[in-house]
């Protein structure tokens, strides 16, 4: 009960946030010199009133605050306006484009917290020995390079030379294996979306493996020192009992922040991946109205990776105040 | 479409590397052409020629499918009234017939029609007899209706294709199988390039647009199957097929991806089974592997650097722009970038449309066409140029800004320091042949353009003062009569006439330089080994040619 | 007393392995436990009180150490040593292994409270999770006989309407009330030692004296041993039977707690008597004890108070002293390592009073001397 | 009773002492005993010395096309080519690969690019672009997030209240995302590096209003503060000399840190074609052309990966040292 009160808190509290979020995007897309259907027709050589439409069709005649007004009226109705490139509704667009990076996303966070926890244990338990030396340099290395050469050198690695995998693009398990007329069934389907989906998810993936490993082995560290844990020593509860239970659960608390916070980054970066393996999710929507300056669509992109980050923000918020009884009252901050 | 002059852009002005294209001769790298693939070396359509390459058994390869990744996205648009970009209508072509098709010639044969027309009233009236017994997916059968529905409706539509048949004054039905189309007054192009009509079922298309849009029925060798929008189509052969031959192919993938690099590595990693366009620096690469085969052809895609002819600009003085057009070396450029891609022309007309009307090419390049000379670039600017001037080039960013650079960089080490804009491909054309070419804006701009068989087709386009701010921006007057020529050239229909005229304006345009012809692009392809006899169209609508009487694509497992 | 100690500690040595140096944190303590009795372990931080507790259990974390000795509990041997053929030490045969103090020793033998009852409970279970868990692990109990004792026991320590309590979380627990929750747990596994490791420091003070009479009751009640870690005299006055005296990793002094407070017999002792208030004598002033306690990993040669010691002289300097048995109230031994004692007979009397840097001795109280 | 403890002599030092410990002297020795974090200075230096470098040598030169002809450092170097200058017809191999290979020549140690320049050089050039950008970035996003972050801290109420939700908000916006739409509406469709630096640097105001914020907030309740208001100093002062000096060793770690940040997301920025622009020699940029290239000559690709690479882990590993040598209850 405490919790559903704080889930319902926190959801009002993301209210200001999610308006914020439409307010600087608005702003930024009405920055430009000259109105924005100008400056994405430019190239194209079109008559006065066509342009005029256009620009009545979006009110662009209005003051930018009514603008504004007349966007969100229609955005609490969940139209995301129209995109003047593709002529199609922005919200169709984006809905095709939502699953593979969702696909993606998830994915390399999967990746990432699979790998990160056990090697950031191992790493606090083996402490200074080399495992530990090992595991510290894979995270630096892991926080140091740009995902997309990663994802660059994976390709001509793996792909190309090997040949292993597929160098480009996803397979939807959505579409079930009627969607492609190479594949017959179910688990084929899957297999083939998995094979499609490694190296992405690995270049993706590798920053937030290895930050979550750098807090993880730092928290399991503390934790393995804390008080609670002696006591459970000296009460001689088994060693494996102690990491598994007593220390891992407070370890985890700041690691499911920085989860949610590196959402943004995970976000942020799968633009650059799916460019660089030609993945058509919101990443390269986003360049592709970014190159045409289909400034409605830029808009509703922005609006919802952003909205994306604050739910996911929100859920592991609610995970945290679930594994942790004192947030629940009120203690956070 | 939300604006048609940007899909018209699209369709002939070169928006990017990708060229729309026709040869005279096609071919595929690994036919017995001599190939000597230094880099460096510029790499020669006309050196190959290739032999087909048919199945023993037919029966044994009927039931084979490829995917073919396509190089740009396609606008989704598969009515050809309507539709307007190349990407789209290289599905187009599968699906309909046209009422004549290019060969590999790029000549225009009877497809539907069963024999050229036959021409009457001083070369304005055609008549056209087409085959019958021509079906339609949907069973209709293919009448005289149909061709004129598909000749008048994209004017009546006003849809973005009316440009190309709006010299059209009437269309009419004989019977089923005769139309008679009146031009309103000769025009030359017309049997070289615009009655080569996709022809859709009238009755089909008219009852929903939208759909037939998205869903298009018409008589060529595949039929729609699948399409998932900006995702992939898929299409399966149209077993009754009224023409001969048959495609072997049982059914074709289109997908796309922009990317080259990343396409290139599909093909290297095999996860297609042909792509559109490879990028020149990929060539050696890709020809390098044995169950890999490269095809090229010419394109008539021409390359040019346009110059700010309007009064007060440093250009407006032909010797300038001659002098610049000597500080630079094309020949170097295109070796070091586009060996495999381009070939360096003098004419502003296509290679191919050169072939197809002999013109004195050799001569010009003798002559006329500026080549790489420094000194005497600095003596014309030191002469001519104006004091302190730094001119600007505008240029789209892709290969063609580094051509820009070269330029800029060659002029700066004779002491004439060029300013580079390089720019996003729309907005460049904003500042350039959309603006009024104020002298301050720009001196020179690059950009490329997709013609045809007919010299009008550049000419025209490119360089007649009614296409000032619509296809060009130099804004050159031009000597006495130079755009009554270019016109008088388009309206006769007596081709050693308009060939002299051509020859005329070509000649004052190298002497002139309101444009600097830079090099035309060329088509290409790459497959697996087990796509067999096919063979790179030189109509970039036409590709993956998978069937007609010179090929028929077919997959050796 | 019965003969037989349940705990005997002798010569225990611990030390920790830095890279700065070794550090001889317990350095050859030897002291008993008996059924029933509550021996106080005193001494200033870093004496080596907590060390020597933890060392108790084989709970020393590296780069700690135990390096001789021996800790015999109820006959078994929790440590020891022997001397192999080679001349180098290993453990003896009969020394339990760490799966069997673990299981055998920890919690349902020998229990332990710890000195900071906010960090010691998980912040993330509940206490009867955590109270159970330990239950169960000690005493084979089912589940739900455990919780049942689990409940029972926080009654036992006053806790207010237990069954409640026992589901909620160690933040919804004040101070004091977490330090009955562990009191609770080491009881609540039945052992017959417990080592309370400054289980009061952190409560204030009217917390402490309730927590100090629940454990009289209850030590009473279930008879059962206590080592008191503490700094405080005043505890130890309160509660412990016999005390031991810590300084820098030795004891200087053990006696029986009556005996000690009454007879002290060495100046360190004195020195932590003086620094307290103390109901029984009235002070003109508290004296705070001068200095600051050396590092362990340099401990000053000779007698390692001697820097700080009102009555050093000379030979405090030169001479180590062992404790010896300087006096004896009812049938235990009162030691203490001073040589101005007889017994030890190095010519304290004769050495000359000890000088060192003025900020040592400077200030030392008066009337101390001439003693 | 806790009398005795409080005199007996206590070895957890109490603050003061380390305060008395930030010093900058103290501070570069504990790095320097620090293995790791001492090669990341080494790295952090090198990468600086060699921008500042080739700064003063671009601008002596000014590397647009302006002066090429001018004297430049590099030309005086026998190593360097210009960075950006192409070669004229006939001079200049392009695509030739690195020295180690059969067919390189140590004339150019990793070989050229697509226009025959040296590609040592325009690596070493690089190092320019990243670090600036890297460093402005941060400084802007430094400043701006002390500002911010010291007024909501101090004051507190409705101010902290509106200029949280103002940092959450642009928070919630992926930064490659924020920024590229910044560059691309700011500077109307023509986006350019000086745009990605402002950019980026507004970007992290919030990141780091954020700790400052959190360390006011500590530092504002501590007495010397209350001292200060109580003898009536003005709020602005008290921010200024107190508190933010306060809350500097912690942010000034984490700027460190950031600035690695900054370097990775203005490269991607840069391999999307909306950071520095072609011809300057950025590595973002260089990855962008040469991924063209990247099955013709992948070596292109290679370089400025490991470039990015190498100098974000030095920031990294002095940053990571920093933070033990300045806040020593984070050390493991």
């Amino acid at each position: 009960m405490g919790l559903l009160r704080y889930t319902l808190y926190r959801l009002v509290q993301a209210v200001p946030v999610l308006i914020g979020i439409t307010i600087i995007t608005f702003l930024l897309a009405n920055s430009a010199p000259g109105d924005p259907v100008r400056l994405m027709l430019q190239g194209q050589e079109v008559d006065e009133e066509l342009i005029q439409t256009i620009e009545q069709r979006y009110g662009l005649d209005q003051p930018l605050h009514e603008r504004y007004l007349t966007y969100m009226s229609g955005l609490v109705q969940g139209d995301f306006g129209h995109s003047i490139h593709y002529n199609e509704p922005v919200s169709d667009l984006m809905w095709s484009r939502l699953g593979p990076t969702l696909l993606l996303v998830l994915s390399a966070y999967a990746f990432a917290v699979v790998t990160a926890i056990p090697l950031g244990i191992l790493a606090a338990t083996k402490r200074n020995e080399p495992t530990d030396h090992v595991s510290r340099i894979v995270a630096l290395l892991g926080v140091s390079t740009p995902s997309f050469w990663i994802g660059i050198m994976l390709i001509l690695l793996f792909a190309v030379q090997l040949g292993w995998f597929p160098s480009t693009g996803l397979v939807y398990p959505w579409w079930g294996p009627e969607g492609y007329d190479w594949i017959d069934t179910w688990p084929e389907l899957l297999y083939q979306t998995a094979l499609h989906l490694l190296l992405p998810m690995i270049a993706l993936g590798t920053l937030q493996m290895a930050t979550l490993m750098r807090v993880e082995r730092t928290q399991m560290i503390e934790s393995l020192q804390g008080e609670y844990v002696k006591l459970a020593r000296a009460y001689g509860v088994p060693e494996r009992t102690i990491l598994r239970k007593h220390a891992f659960q407070n370890a985890q608390l700041p690691i499911i922040t920085i989860i949610g916070l590196n959402l943004s980054t995970a976000l942020g970066g799968a633009v650059l991946i799916e460019y660089v393996f030609n993945i058509n999710g919101m990443g390269r929507l986003f360049i592709e109205a970014i190159q045409t300056l289909d400034y409605q669509l830029i808009m509703g992109i922005t609006i919802v990776i952003g909205t994306m980050f604050v739910i996911g923000v929100i859920i592991t918020d609610i995970s945290y105040a679930y594994i942790d009884p004192r947030v629940t009252y009120g203690e956070e901050e | 479409m939300a604006n048609n002059q940007q899909v018209w852009t699209r369709r002939r002005i070169l928006a990017s590397g990708a060229a729309v294209s026709a040869a005279a001769v096609a071919g595929c790298i690994g036919g017995n052409g001599d190939e000597d693939e230094e880099g460096g070396e510029i790499l020669d359509p006309e050196e190959y020629d290739y032999e087909r390459d048919e199945p023993d058994d037919p029966d044994a390869v009927s039931d084979g499918t490829m995917v073919y990744t396509q190089e740009l996205e396609r606008d989704e648009d598969f009515d050809p009234v309507v539709s307007n970009d190349a990407y789209s209508f290289q599905i187009i072509t599968q699906v309909f017939d046209g009422l004549y098709e290019f060969n590999y010639d790029y000549e225009l044969e009877p497809k539907v029609a069963v024999d050229f027309p036959e021409v009457e009233r001083d070369d304005t009236r055609y008549l056209y007899e087409i085959h019958d017994g021509i079906e339609f997916h949907n069973g209709e059968e293919l009448t005289a209706e149909d061709v004129a529905h598909s000749f008048t409706a994209p004017v009546e539509e006003e849809t973005p294709n009316m440009s190309e048949f709006d010299m059209i004054e009437d269309v009419e039905v004989i019977d089923d199988y005769q139309l008679q189309v009146d031009l309103e007054n000769p025009y030359g192009p017309w049997e070289m390039f615009n009655h080569a009509v996709e022809i859709v079922p009238e009755g089909a298309r008219t009852d929903d647009r939208e759909e037939f849009n998205q869903n298009p029925i018409g008589s060529g060798p595949f039929e729609w199957s699948d399409f998932e929008f900006g995702e992939f189509i898929e299409l399966e052969r149209f077993d009754d097929y009224w023409d001969d031959p048959v495609p072997h192919l049982q059914g074709i993938r289109f997908e796309d991806n922009v990317d080259d690099a990343s396409r290139v590595s599909e093909m290297l990693s095999h996860d297609t089974d042909a792509i559109g366009d490879v990028p020149n620096d990929d060539w050696d690469e890709l020809e390098g592997e044995d169950d890999i085969s490269v095809h090229v052809t010419e394109s008539p895609s021409v390359t040019y650097i346009f110059f700010n002819t309007n009064e007060g600009a440093g250009t407006a003085d032909p010797n300038v722009r001659r002098g610049i057009a000597h500080a630079f070396s094309m020949q170097d450029y295109v070796e070091t970038y586009l060996n495999n891609a381009a070939i360096p022309l003098v004419t502003p007309t296509s290679r191919i449309t050169n072939d197809l009307w002999d013109f004195p090419i050799d001569e010009w390049e003798e002559d006329v066409y500026p080549e790489y000379d420094p000194e005497q670039a600095e003596e014309l600017l030191d002469e001519h140029a104006p004091d302190d001037w730094n001119p600007t080039f505008m240029a789209p960013d892709d290969e063609r800004a580094t051509l820009a650079e070269r330029v800029a960089t060659r002029l700066d080490e004779i002491g004439y320091d060029m300013e580079v804009q390089t720019m996003d491909f729309g907005a460049m054309l904003e500042q350039t042949i959309y603006s009024e070419a104020n002298p301050d804006d720009y001196e020179l701009y690059i950009l490329g353009w997709t013609g045809g068989p007919d010299p009008d087709q550049y000419l025209y386009s490119l360089f007649h003062e009614s296409m000032e701010e619509l296809n060009n921006g130099h804004h050159y007057e031009g000597r006495d009569d130079f755009h009554d020529r270019i016109v008088e050239a388009r309206q006769s229909a007596d081709d050693d006439e308009r060939e002299e005229l051509y020859i005329g304006i070509i000649e004052e345009i190298l002497e002139e330089l309101p444009a600097l012809p830079a090099y035309t692009e060329h088509n290409s392809m790459a497959t697996g080994e087990q796509i067999r006899d096919m063979h790179v169209h030189p109509q970039m609508q036409y590709n993956p040619n998978l069937v007609s009487d010179e090929s028929n694509v077919w997959v050796d497992d | 007393m019965s003969s037989e100690p349940l705990l005997r500690v002798e010569n225990l040595k611990t030390q920790f392995f830095t890279d700065a140096g070794t550090v001889r944190a317990v350095d050859g303590i030897s002291f008993e436990v008996h059924e029933g009795e509550i021996v106080g372990l005193v001494g200033e931080s870093g004496a080596g009180k907590s060390v020597a507790s933890m060392s108790l259990l084989r709970l020393v974390e590296n780069p700690g150490e135990i390096v001789a000795g021996e800790i015999t509990y109820k006959g078994e041997t929790i440590f020891g040593l022997e001397e192999g053929s080679d001349g180098d030490l290993r453990e003896r045969e009969d020394m339990l292994s760490n799966e069997a103090v673990r299981d055998r020793i920890r919690g349902n033998e020998i229990a332990v409270i710890f000195q900071d009852p906010m960090e010691s409970l998980n912040p993330v279970f509940t206490v009867g999770g955590q109270l159970r868990e330990f239950i169960e692990l000690n005493r084979d109990l089912s589940g739900a006989e455990a919780k049942e004792e689990a409940i029972e026991m926080l009654r036992e320590v006053g806790i207010p309407d237990p069954e409640e309590r026992y589901e909620e979380y160690p933040h919804q627990f004040s101070g004091g009330m977490r330090q009955r929750v562990l009191i609770a747990m080491a009881l609540a596994c039945e052992p017959n030692l417990i080592i309370a490791d400054e289980p009061t420091t952190a409560l204030d003070v009217t917390v402490e004296g309730q927590i100090i009479d629940l454990v009289d009751d209850l030590q009473e009640k279930y008879n059962t041993s206590f080592i008191w870690v503490t700094h405080d005299m005043g505890v130890v006055a309160e509660i412990c039977d016999r005390v031991n005296v810590m300084y820098l990793g030795e004891i200087i002094e053990q006696a029986p707690v009556d005996e000690l407070f009454h007879d002290t017999k060495h100046p360190y002792t004195q020195a932590l008597l003086n620094s307290m208030p103390r109901p029984d004598r009235t002070v003109e002033e508290l004296e705070p004890i001068e200095g600051v306690m050396p590092e362990a990993i340099s401990p000053p040669s000779g007698c390692r108070f001697h820097p700080r010691c009102p009555d050093a002289r000379e030979v405090c300097q030169r001479v180590h002293p062992e404790p010896k048995e300087v006096a004896r109230a009812d049938g235990h031994p009162h030691n203490a390592a001073c040589v101005k004692h007889d017994v030890f007979d190095v010519g304290y009397d004769e050495s000359p009073p000890f000088e060192e840097e003025p900020q040592l001795t400077a200030g030392t109280p008066g009337g101390e001397d001439g003693e | 009773m806790a009398i005795g403890e409080s005199q007996m002599g206590d070895e957890s030092g109490p603050s003061e002492e380390v305060e008395a410990k930030f010093g900058w002297r103290y501070t570069l020795k504990k790095v320097m005993d620090d293995a790791t974090a001492r090669w990341g200075l080494y790295i952090v230096a090198v990468v600086i010395v060699i921008s500042a470098y080739t700064m003063v040598d671009s601008n002596l030169s000014r590397i647009t096309f302006g002066m090429v002809s001018d004297f430049t450092f590099a030309e005086a170097l026998p190593i360097f080519d210009h960075p950006e200058r192409i070669p004229p017809p006939g001079e200049g191999e392009s695509h030739v690969p690195p020295a180690f290979h059969a067919d390189g020549s140590m004339a150019h140690p990793l070989g050229t690019d697509a226009d025959g320049r040296d590609y040592f050089t325009r690596i070493v050039y690089g190092a320019q672009v990243s670090v600036s950008v890297g460093i402005v970035s941060t400084l802007i996003g430094f400043v701006g997030g002390t500002i911010v972050g010291a007024v909501a801290g101090f004051y507190g109420g409705k101010i902290d209240d509106v200029l949280m939700r103002a940092v959450e908000t642009v928070y919630a916006i992926p930064p490659l995302i924020l920024i590229i739409v910044f560059t691309v509406f700011v500077s109307g469709g023509s986006p350019d590096i000086t745009y990605a630096i402002l950019g980026v640097g507004i970007t992290f105001i919030p990141v780091f209003a954020r700790i400052i914020r959190s360390e006011v907030l500590s530092i504002r309740e501590m007495d010397y503060i209350e001292a200060a208001r109580a003898s009536g100093v003005k709020n602005r002062n008290i921010i200024l000399r107190h508190v933010i000096p306060n809350s500097f060793a912690p942010v000034l770690v984490y700027a460190t840190l950031q600035i690695g940040v900054t370097i990775l997301i203005v490269a991607g920025l840069s391999f999307l074609g909306y950071g520095a622009q072609p011809p300057t020699p950025d590595w973002g940029e260089m990855l962008n052309v040469s991924h063209g290239y990247m099955h013709a000559n992948v070596w292109l690709s290679v370089w400025p990966g490991l470039a990015i690479l190498v100098t974000i882990m030095g920031f990294n590993l002095f940053g990571d040292g920093l933070q033990d040598a300045l806040d020593p209850r984070l050390k493991n």
